[in-house]
């Protein structure tokens, strides 16, 4: 579903990301971990061309992507269709309701008519738990609610993957539960996931592959078991070992 | 630095202030009604259209279109208003073109509201997190469209106390359209005091009027304000 | 386009008769000269005459007002074609324009505060603070008698000036000085002398108007003939203003 | 609407330009030196000090002070200035307070700095997070600690860009003292027009001058800000 | 060392404090924990009196403040010297360095002299493990270096109590660590603490006791072990489960 290769990232004299490759399956829940600077935001934006690599291909989908080569905006729009994108800060859009954040990308974007977007839009409101709320601006809403809004936004658009960057990081713990469930029923239906985290409970359930990065690489990645259990890395412990 | 002399309020000094307000009032909410009013609120759409337009340009990528709007701006915010109306109206001519004194008006004081606006509605654009944008890129929309449907709505609202600032520059600075023939209110002030000699009077009769206009306004950007604001705490 | 650059070519009164219109440019704030009545209609001792020519040349008199800096900029830009305000013939503008012969004189007036009784003549001002404006040959007159000039607008704010005790003197035009004492029945001034080395006034064309000034100053002869021109300055003066 | 004319630049013309440029520089510039430039100044540094004083009052538990300060700054901002000073120079004398030229334009214009200028100093000073209040107030800082120590110096930084606005603009109305008596560049400039006609000339010149000025004084600006600048990244 | 008795704040309609009385004992640290919006914060900014307190009293040290009757300036003065404060977010101030910071209440509010002031800075500096930044602005330092500037802060003023509200929980995962040591530190140096914090682990370890709030009241306290492992309340176990 995505593949990588030697994607590169540098802002300035700072590189961010050095010669990443990867894959992730159809199906796959791969959670990223790492320590703060390591690159993982980075790394997904580059997935959604939020940053334009300097090196390197990305394939997500059918659409593939080379950036050693000039890009257009049109290879832009190619990539970024295939995925949706749930920040740490929820990034709704204070002047619509929850509703018409969600119809806002059905509209604008998609073309598709008032009626048609909007039965669409409650139904995925519904399925994040949110039937209730709809017509409530974004400032009303809990974190919790606001993170579960900005996931119904991403999924209304029906991308073929879903990035996650740190959703819960920003929450007040009693309200990490409500959207970590969200994720875990995503993730049981067969959503293509990659999602920078550290709930460690939810890397060590759900997900079907662990990557830890560190400056810039991936030091190790695998099964949850064995990286978040057994690492063969020595800076893989020292993160661990900081972080439980 | 100052001497206090004799001369006070007296009742017959009253009733003078009274019968040439009375006399004067009309004349002058006439001027305020067909010229002073309509000059502003036209200008002042223009000029916001040219504002944002000028915004965009010095945010945009194009180097030649940000030294385009920088040095517009920079011209008309540093020379006289009244300099630039004599040259519209007294000196294209010179190269050809001459604009009627309404119309040139409507130039002279959009180009004003234009680039001072422009300063402010940039500076609301750059106000807003880089996150709405982001979000925006992230359902697929276009620069356009992100900037149509996301910012600029939200660029808009934060922009309105410092515009309403600007509005209220430009309602009296309309004053100087009388330079360009446009009888505007305070040029009414300045028949009527010439021909009644009582300055003082009539001058403050006129910042009454603009006052009033003023206030009027300010109401008006309040409850603007207010219903912009309902979609945050 | 081309048939406008030809009509530009053609010289000014053949425009005003082709036009049958006579752009005249004027302050309105000068009275008795040219200011507005109670009613608010432009009148006055100049637009009168200015009326009256026009009358005899067969054409409508269209009064363009707006202060005297402007006045000389728009005879410039061609935004009218003849000023009539009281300007005073003088070298230094008739290098620069075409004047009208003289269709008014005035004497000067020496002004001071009604509570004062010096200085009482001309010869006094000397070292004394006169309120006289840019644009008038008053100022040269103060000068030339040794007093310190405050530069103003106008009359009205040398009048202002004045009463506020903030000057000594102004020396004026005498009409100008009579209209405000009848005016305004409270002055605080009051005329000390009276300078009879009378002042004349013209109307004010564009440098090569020669053919309009020609007509101009036929009428102006008729008028002055007729007694028409003796009607119009008694109606304002209560006498004969002109020049002799 | 417009009129295409055969009249354009000549040899001739551009000639006469220089000409009269050279001769009504230097009595231009030294209007600006010896009055434009200082008044500004010193109205800028009152009005500043009125202007913090009116926003802290308008910020204050106080009621009374609190309507005071609007009203003040309704008043200035809600009528021309030109009026104001009118009534300043030649309406006191008549309740007995006469003040001579330069002082009477540097109350003008400092109370006109005073109100524009506190309600951006009132903004900064809102803009400031409360957390900063409160950190200061743990430590045990009075309210006057607080400001002068935390508050202000921050809330000064965010004022820099939207206080040259009103310095700029401070700098062109000076044009309004020769109404007063104080001969200021522009003042000169119609001097010097009034004896050779040449009025869109010399106001022409008259612009530039203003903007050079203008044009250093942004560069102070940005100066400034950079060095305000130097604890944010 | 401290003793609050019948405490009550609302908020206009919304009463967040109901009645707290609660007694802290000297070395001893007190944590803290609840659901968003059950008044943790609020209790502890009545505390240090940036919130006024509708009702009852609070005793700090030697100094009593009863909030029946009108309290003055001076009370609020009396009981703030009595305790030092670090927020959430750190709220230092950004335009002095660290060292400055530090500095800053000893010089204004304590009136040391500059050399006194800076050389016991410095040594709080040195404690909280920063000597090396002392002359960095806030924005140069990672979230973890700012909060424990902010301790130093409250420190150096050396107050009988010292107040955290979440020190920890705006902070990268890995940079936790850092703060919780000092804080750790002191609490074995024997400093009365009053601990904000959804951190288990240090709640279990450090704490002499654990004060469970919800909906403005007290609803069980008592030993780590206790509240922790074996709460009696119903209120108490969902919360638990739900962060756990
Ligand atoms: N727009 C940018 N311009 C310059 N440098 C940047 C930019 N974005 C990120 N960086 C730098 O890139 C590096 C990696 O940042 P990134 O946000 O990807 O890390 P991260 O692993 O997501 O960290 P965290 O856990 O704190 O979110 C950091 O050193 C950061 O300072
Ligand atoms: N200044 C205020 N004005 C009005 N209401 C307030 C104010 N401060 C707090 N509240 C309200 O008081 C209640 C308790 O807030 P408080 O911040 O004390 O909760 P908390 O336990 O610290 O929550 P959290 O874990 O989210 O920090 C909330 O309902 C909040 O909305
Ligand atoms: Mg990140
Ligand atoms: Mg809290």
């Amino acid at each position: 579903m995505i593949n990588v290769k030697h994607l590169q990232k540098s802002f300035g004299n700072n590189t961010v990301l050095r010669d990443i490759s990867a894959t992730v399956e159809k199906g796959e829940v791969v959670v990223i971990i790492g320590p703060s600077g390591s690159g993982k935001t980075t790394f997904l934006r580059c997935l959604n061309v939020l940053e334009t690599p300097d090196g390197g291909s990305i394939r997500i989908g059918e659409e593939e992507v080379q950036f050693s080569q000039k890009i257009t905006k049109r290879d832009i729009a190619r990539l970024r269709t295939q995925t949706g994108m749930v920040f740490q800060h929820h990034n709704l859009f204070p002047h619509f309701t929850a509703l018409e954040n969600v119809m806002e990308g059905l509209i604008t974007v998609q073309k598709q008519n008032r009626e048609e977007a909007r039965r669409k839009a409650e139904s995925y409101l519904h399925k994040v738990g949110l039937a209730d709320k709809m017509n409530l601006y974004p400032f009303q809403l809990s974190g919790g609610q606001q993170q579960r809004v900005g996931i119904a936004r991403a999924l209304a658009l029906e991308p073929k993957v879903m990035l996650f960057d740190e959703p819960t990081s920003a929450l007040d713990p009693e309200l990490v539960q409500e959207v970590l469930k969200v994720m875990r029923e995503l993730a049981q239906e067969g959503m293509t996931m990659v999602v920078v985290t550290h709930e460690m409970k939810f890397a060590r359930h759900i997900a079907s592959r662990v990557i830890f990065m560190d400056g810039g690489v991936i030091v190790e990645e695998g099964a949850p078991a064995d990286v978040l259990e057994t690492p063969q890395e020595e800076r893989t412990k020292r993160f661990l070992s900081l972080i439980q | 630095m100052y001497a206090v002399s004799n001369t006070v309020f007296t009742p017959e000094k009253l009733s003078l202030w009274v019968e040439i307000s009375k006399a004067s009032f009309m004349p002058m909410l006439e001027g305020a009604l067909y010229h002073t009013i309509p000059l502003t609120l036209i200008s002042f759409v223009f000029g916001l259209i040219l504002a944002t337009g000028t915004a965009l340009a010095r945010l945009s990528n194009s180097s030649l279109l940000r030294w385009i709007a920088r040095g517009y701006v920079s011209i008309i915010r540093g020379t006289p208003l009244l300099v630039q109306l004599f040259i519209i109206f007294y000196g294209l001519p010179s190269v050809g073109v001459t604009i009627d004194p309404f119309p040139a008006a409507i130039i002279g004081f959009s180009l004003s509201v234009g680039a001072y606006a422009s300063e402010i509605i940039r500076a609301s654009i750059l106000s807003i997190p880089k996150g709405q944008w982001e979000a925006a890129y992230t359902i697929g929309m276009t620069y356009r469209q992100a900037l149509q449907r996301i910012i600029l709505p939200q660029a808009g609202r934060v922009s309105v106390p410092p515009l309403s600032n600007t509005f209220i520059s430009l309602v009296k600075d309309t004053s100087l359209a009388s330079l360009i023939l446009v009888t505007e209110m305070f040029r009414k002030a300045q028949e009527i005091a010439s021909m009644n000699y009582e300055f003082l009077i009539v001058y403050s009769l006129a910042g009454l009027i603009y006052w009033i206009i003023c206030f009027v306004l300010s109401i008006v950007q309040q409850r603007l304000e207010k219903r912009m604001e309902r979609y945050v705490s | 386009k081309e048939e406008k650059k030809e009509t530009a070519a053609v010289d000014t009164l053949a425009k005003i008769q082709k036009d049958g219109e006579f752009l005249i440019g004027t302050e309105g704030t000068y009275p008795p000269f040219t200011f507005h009545d109670e009613k608010g209609k432009l009148t006055g001792f100049d637009v009168e005459i200015a009326e009256e020519i026009a009358k005899r040349m067969k054409v409508k008199a269209v009064f363009k007002e707006t202060q005297w800096d402007a006045m000389f900029a728009g005879l410039d830009a061609k935004r009218f074609d003849m000023v009539a305000n009281q300007v005073g013939i003088r070298e230094d503008r008739q290098k620069k324009y075409d004047f009208s012969k003289p269709y008014i004189s005035s004497s000067a007036v020496l002004v001071i505060p009604a509570d004062k009784d010096k200085p009482a003549t001309f010869e006094e001002i000397k070292g004394l603070k006169a309120a006289q404006s840019l644009t008038s040959n008053y100022g040269e007159m103060a000068k030339k008698n040794g007093a310190e000039i405050v530069g103003v607008e106008g009359f009205n704010q040398a009048v202002e000036l004045l009463s506020s005790g903030r000057v000594d003197l102004t020396i004026n035009d005498r009409l100008s000085v009579l209209n405000y004492l009848q005016t305004k029945k409270d002055a605080k001034i009051k005329i000390a002398d009276t300078e009879d080395n009378a002042a004349e006034s013209g109307l004010l064309f564009r440098k090569g108007s020669d053919t309009l000034v020609k007509e101009v100053n036929k009428h102006l002869d008729d008028m002055m003939k007729d007694g028409t021109y003796e009607k119009i300055s008694t109606k304002w003066f209560g006498e004969d203003v002109r020049s002799k």
